[in-house]
């Protein structure tokens, strides 16, 4: 019961980043990969909340004046999180963006077959 | 009342206005780059002095350093700062004219963008910080590749995009894993916590493989540099010259800050030497079989990345002042190169170099700024490649250790012969090549030559009288050598 | 061979992460800059979620950054679609009534939790993101239940640059008051209140209507262009 | 602690669905899934701040981009 009250988050989150990864390394169709690139952020955005967590912490607003300052969680990874969230959304935006114009100039999503340009 | 962070903040605020300029007149947008990068150029060479006698650290919010975000203008940071003014400023001049088609607006806001990131990764103190200007520089240029809309800019910036996330997704790994160990995000704080003897354990080897992945992908040091040739080659040629020119630059930087300053050990610099050597080798063989001269340059920069990064990897003063010099001297001369093959490809219709026969009579000023180009890339003096050469290899030739580094010389000279021979294929075709379906082209707009004109000026002034630029690289060397004096500037001496 | 491949580099990743991991146990205390922010972060910026003063006034750069890249992405995407030929698209389906009807009144509520999330980001949680991103979710019901009501393009493009100079011009100001770029420089006010924080309260809200109008110019590309 | 064990699983088990189905508009719901119970571990996490920009961003949002440019697209994995 200790191992899993220590590693369940970890293992969630890099559970989801070597899935992410995995999806990225094997398939072809790029909406697939983007798919990937979504759960790989998720991952690593889990992670860094995960960093900041204590034991029985309490979220870090002052709600009622009574709140005991020492048992918050650490705010800082929040703000790094939303920050990764919107960046992520950023580049997934471009990215299905792109993949649309792909799909327009060469009619597939496979990579395999987009090859124009080669070493 | 002059302050580094303008330097960032000027050129973001005027990239937001251009919508609004938008709204009153179409024709007022492309001057705005220009006077974005004009600002900095100024503020940027006035800050050179003040930041010579003592280095700038300034916070933001008003809080003290490990508490916010903090700005670190050193000599390195004002040093890259007014590369990328200098060669944004003329860029943006030669894209006056050059940049008709699609919607200008949004070129001219994307450009300032990608400098404005480019900017802030060299002069913030604070390695998230650094992570999101990254993103800034990459993300806008994703954009750019992709300008035109045609089948093979599409093509590279998707892959070119996909590369880079991942590589960034990396980057803030490696954040949180330092965050976890060390609880600060700011560089100099989480510096002093690292106290590396001669070996370097795996939990901390984890998060600088991983920065060195997610940096190396912009960096495009060896085998994560696939992207390159394509998106370089796809770009607009105002956009490859700041890609080539800027760019990865900054990808290198980000490595060296993170390994000298963050990690500061010397046996994991010889790890330099090696990428280095090979990134630099694998470049410079795949540009000798290019026919696609937009293809060959791009190869060509993953072999000057090479040599920049294998001259850091010597890890003296005298190497770090020479690959510091490369990458001026590299910014100057592709920009240079990148912007004169731009209206030659414009002029011809093509990018192959059998098509440029005779070139050289008919667009005279253009072919000379390519020749000259072309002779500083490979080393030839007075022009400002040889300085920078030569710095290296004498670095490499004081490093006494045996034969590896009289092996390692070898093949940098090696691959300067083939880079040579390229080049001079090139110059052969353009001067000594008759073709009658040449014989009507014009050279280049005068908003086209003013830009080449004043980089061929600087090339050939900083390659006859290099002296004032090398005070600034000793300086610039020695705040990635030492990396207690950086730490000294940013807490204090406690 | 490409599966084996990319899992023997997963398994070597993993390892390596696991033993970093070592170092960073669980639901412990570790940081001294989260405890500094904690302790004092009330009293320095007057904010009574501690998240919100990190993210605009502790570490507000980083926040015009994010904003600066969510920019990029609006204009990044306009640029490379409107080089797409346009086709004629099929003739759309109307909607029923009730579904015209329900996103017809819907609308304006949700626009309505947005604000209300982004004007009281400093004491409750939620702030400029999250109700940027509620705002947009409205325009997409919008286009979803009346897809022939269309957003303004230049108003949601005015209040794209509007935002981002409001964030810029009041980080000029500190620089100007107090010689530090974003410093707080108005009153803080008593904790708690809406009207307190200086000038958080206002960033929040020129980043909430930026990112409202930036997403929901997102969708509207990413729908309209196609026609 | 079962509980956020059940959810951890049902998190991980919906990344292999959209990893494994051909059909990608189903691999987009199973994604949004992900990013749903997410957001319920950030609120477990004591962060509601992330949580509710996860859901509003991660979960909505993206999933509507996700489905537009499948209509665009193709919508099966060849």
């Amino acid at each position: 019961m200790t191992f899993l009250y220590n590693y369940i988050y970890y293992i969630g989150c890099f559970g989801l980043v070597f899935i992410g990864l995995y999806i990225i390394l094997v398939k072809h169709n790029l909406i697939k990969i983007i798919i990937g690139l979504n759960i790989l952020d998720t991952g690593v955005n889990l992670f860094l909340i995960s960093i900041g967590y204590i034991k029985k912490g309490t979220a870090p607003i002052f709600s009622n004046p009574g709140i005991n300052p020492n048992r918050m969680v650490d705010p800082v990874p929040q703000a790094l999180v939303l920050t990764a969230i919107v960046i992520g959304v950023a580049v997934l935006a471009l990215a299905l963006s792109l993949a649309i114009m792909v799909y327009q100039h060469y009619g597939t999503l496979n990579l395999r077959k987009v090859k124009q340009q080669r070493w | 009342m002059v302050n580094p962070v303008l330097l960032i903040v000027v050129p973001l605020g005027l990239a937001f206005t251009v919508p609004l300029f938008g709204f009153i007149s179409k024709k007022t947008v492309k001057y705005i780059p220009v006077v974005a990068m004009g600002f900095n150029l100024i503020l940027s060479l006035l800050l050179i002095p003040r930041v010579l006698e003592h280095p700038l650290v300034l916070s933001i919010g008003g809080f003290p350093p490990p508490f916010c975000i903090n700005l670190t203008v050193g000599p390195l940071g004002i040093l890259l700062s007014a590369v990328i003014a200098l060669i944004g400023f003329l860029v943006s001049i030669y894209a006056m004219d050059y940049i008709r088609k699609g919607s200008v607006e949004k070129y001219q806001m994307l450009y300032i963008l990608l400098l404005v990131g480019a900017t802030g990764a060299v002069l913030t103190g604070d390695i998230f910080n650094l992570f999101v200007f990254f993103e800034i520089l990459c993300i806008s240029s994703y954009a750019l590749v992709a300008y035109f809309g045609d089948s093979l800019g599409v093509e590279a910036a998707i892959k070119y995009l996909i590369q880079g996330a991942i590589g960034s997704t990396f980057m803030l790994l490696g954040i949180g894993l330092l965050y976890g160990m060390f609880g600060t995000l700011n560089m100099a704080d989480i510096a002093k916590n690292i106290k590396l003897q001669n070996s370097i354990p795996i939990s901390l080897f984890v998060p600088l493989a991983l920065f060195i992945t997610g940096m190396g992908v912009e960096a495009a040091i060896f085998p994560l540099n696939s992207w390159l040739p394509d998106a370089h080659s796809s770009a607009p040629s105002s956009i490859s010259a700041i890609l080539s020119g800027i760019a990865i630059k900054i990808g290198v930087y980000g490595v060296v800050r993170v390994m000298f300053t963050l990690f500061g050990m010397p046996s994991i610099f010889h790890l330099l030497l090696f990428i280095g050597i090979i990134t630099l080798l694998i470049g410079e063989l795949a540009a000798f079989g290019q026919t696609n001269i937009k293809r060959m340059l791009a190869y060509s920069s993953i072999g000057q990345i090479g040599l920049i990064v294998f001259a850091l990897g010597i890890a003296t003063p005298y190497g770090i002042s020479g690959g510091l010099f490369q990458i001026l001297s590299h910014a100057l001369s592709k920009a240079l190169l990148f912007l004169a093959v731009g209206y030659m490809i414009y002029r011809t219709g093509s990018m192959d170099i059998s098509t440029f026969q005779g070139i050289g009579r008919k667009m005279p000023l253009t072919s000379l700024a390519f020749t000259i180009g072309a002779f500083s890339l490979i080393g030839l003096p007075p022009f400002i490649g040889f300085p920078s050469k030569f710095l290296i290899v004498r670095a490499a030739l004081a490093k006494k250790e045996g034969i590896l580094f009289i092996v390692l010389i070898f093949l940098v000279l090696f691959a300067t012969i083939i880079e040579g021979a390229y080049f001079f294929r090139v110059i052969q075709v353009l001067y000594f090549k008759e073709n009658k379906e040449n014989q009507d082209k014009k050279d280049a707009p005068f908003s086209a030559l003013v830009p080449l004109i004043i980089l061929t000026v600087f090339i050939l002034f900083i390659g006859i009288y290099p002296k004032p630029v090398m005070k600034l690289l000793r300086l610039a060397s020695w705040e990635l050598l030492n990396k207690m004096d950086y730490i000294k500037w940013v807490l204090g001496a406690g | 061979m490409r599966k084996i491949f990319s899992l023997i580099i997963l398994g070597i990743l993993a390892f390596g992460i696991w033993y970093s991991l070592k170092n960073i146990p669980f639901a412990t205390h570790k940081t001294k800059v989260g405890k500094y922010y904690v302790y004092k972060g009330i009293k320095e910026t007057g904010a009574t979620n501690i998240v919100t003063s990190v993210v605009v006034n502790y570490r507000g750069f980083d926040t015009l950054g994010e904003v600066t890249v969510l920019f990029i992405a609006a204009i990044g995407l306009g640029a490379i679609l409107a080089t797409r030929k346009k086709k004629k698209r099929k003739e759309i389906e109307k909607p029923s009534l009730i579904l015209y009807t329900g996103c017809y009144l819907l609308f304006p509520l949700i626009l309505l939790f947005g604000a209300y999330i982004f004007i009281h980001g400093h004491l409750t949680p939620g702030g400029g993101f999250q109700g940027g991103a509620i705002i947009a979710s409205a325009f997409l019901l919008r286009y979803l239940g009346c897809p022939e009501r269309k957003i303004n393009r230049k108003a949601s493009d005015a209040t794209e640059s509007l935002g981002g100079l409001i964030f810029v011009l009041l980080g000029l100001l500190g620089l100007i008051v107090g010689g530090y770029f974003l410093l707080n420089f108005l009153p803080k006010g008593v904790p708690n209140l809406l009207f307190s924080a200086g000038i958080i309260p206002i960033i929040y809200i020129a980043i909430g209507f930026k990112v409202g109008s930036e997403l929901a110019g997102v969708i509207d590309n990413l729908i309209e262009e196609s026609k | 602690m079962i509980f956020i064990s059940l959810l951890v699983a049902g998190m991980l088990g919906a990344a292999i669905v959209a990893c494994i189905l051909k059909d990608l508009l189903t691999a987009v719901i199973a994604s949004c899934v992900v990013s749903l119970i997410a957001a319920i571990l950030f609120f477990f996490l004591q962060a509601p701040d992330v949580a509710m920009a996860e859901a509003s961003i991660g979960a909505a949002l993206v999933t509507a981009v996700f489905v537009i440019a499948i209509i665009r697209t193709n919508r099966y994995e060849e």
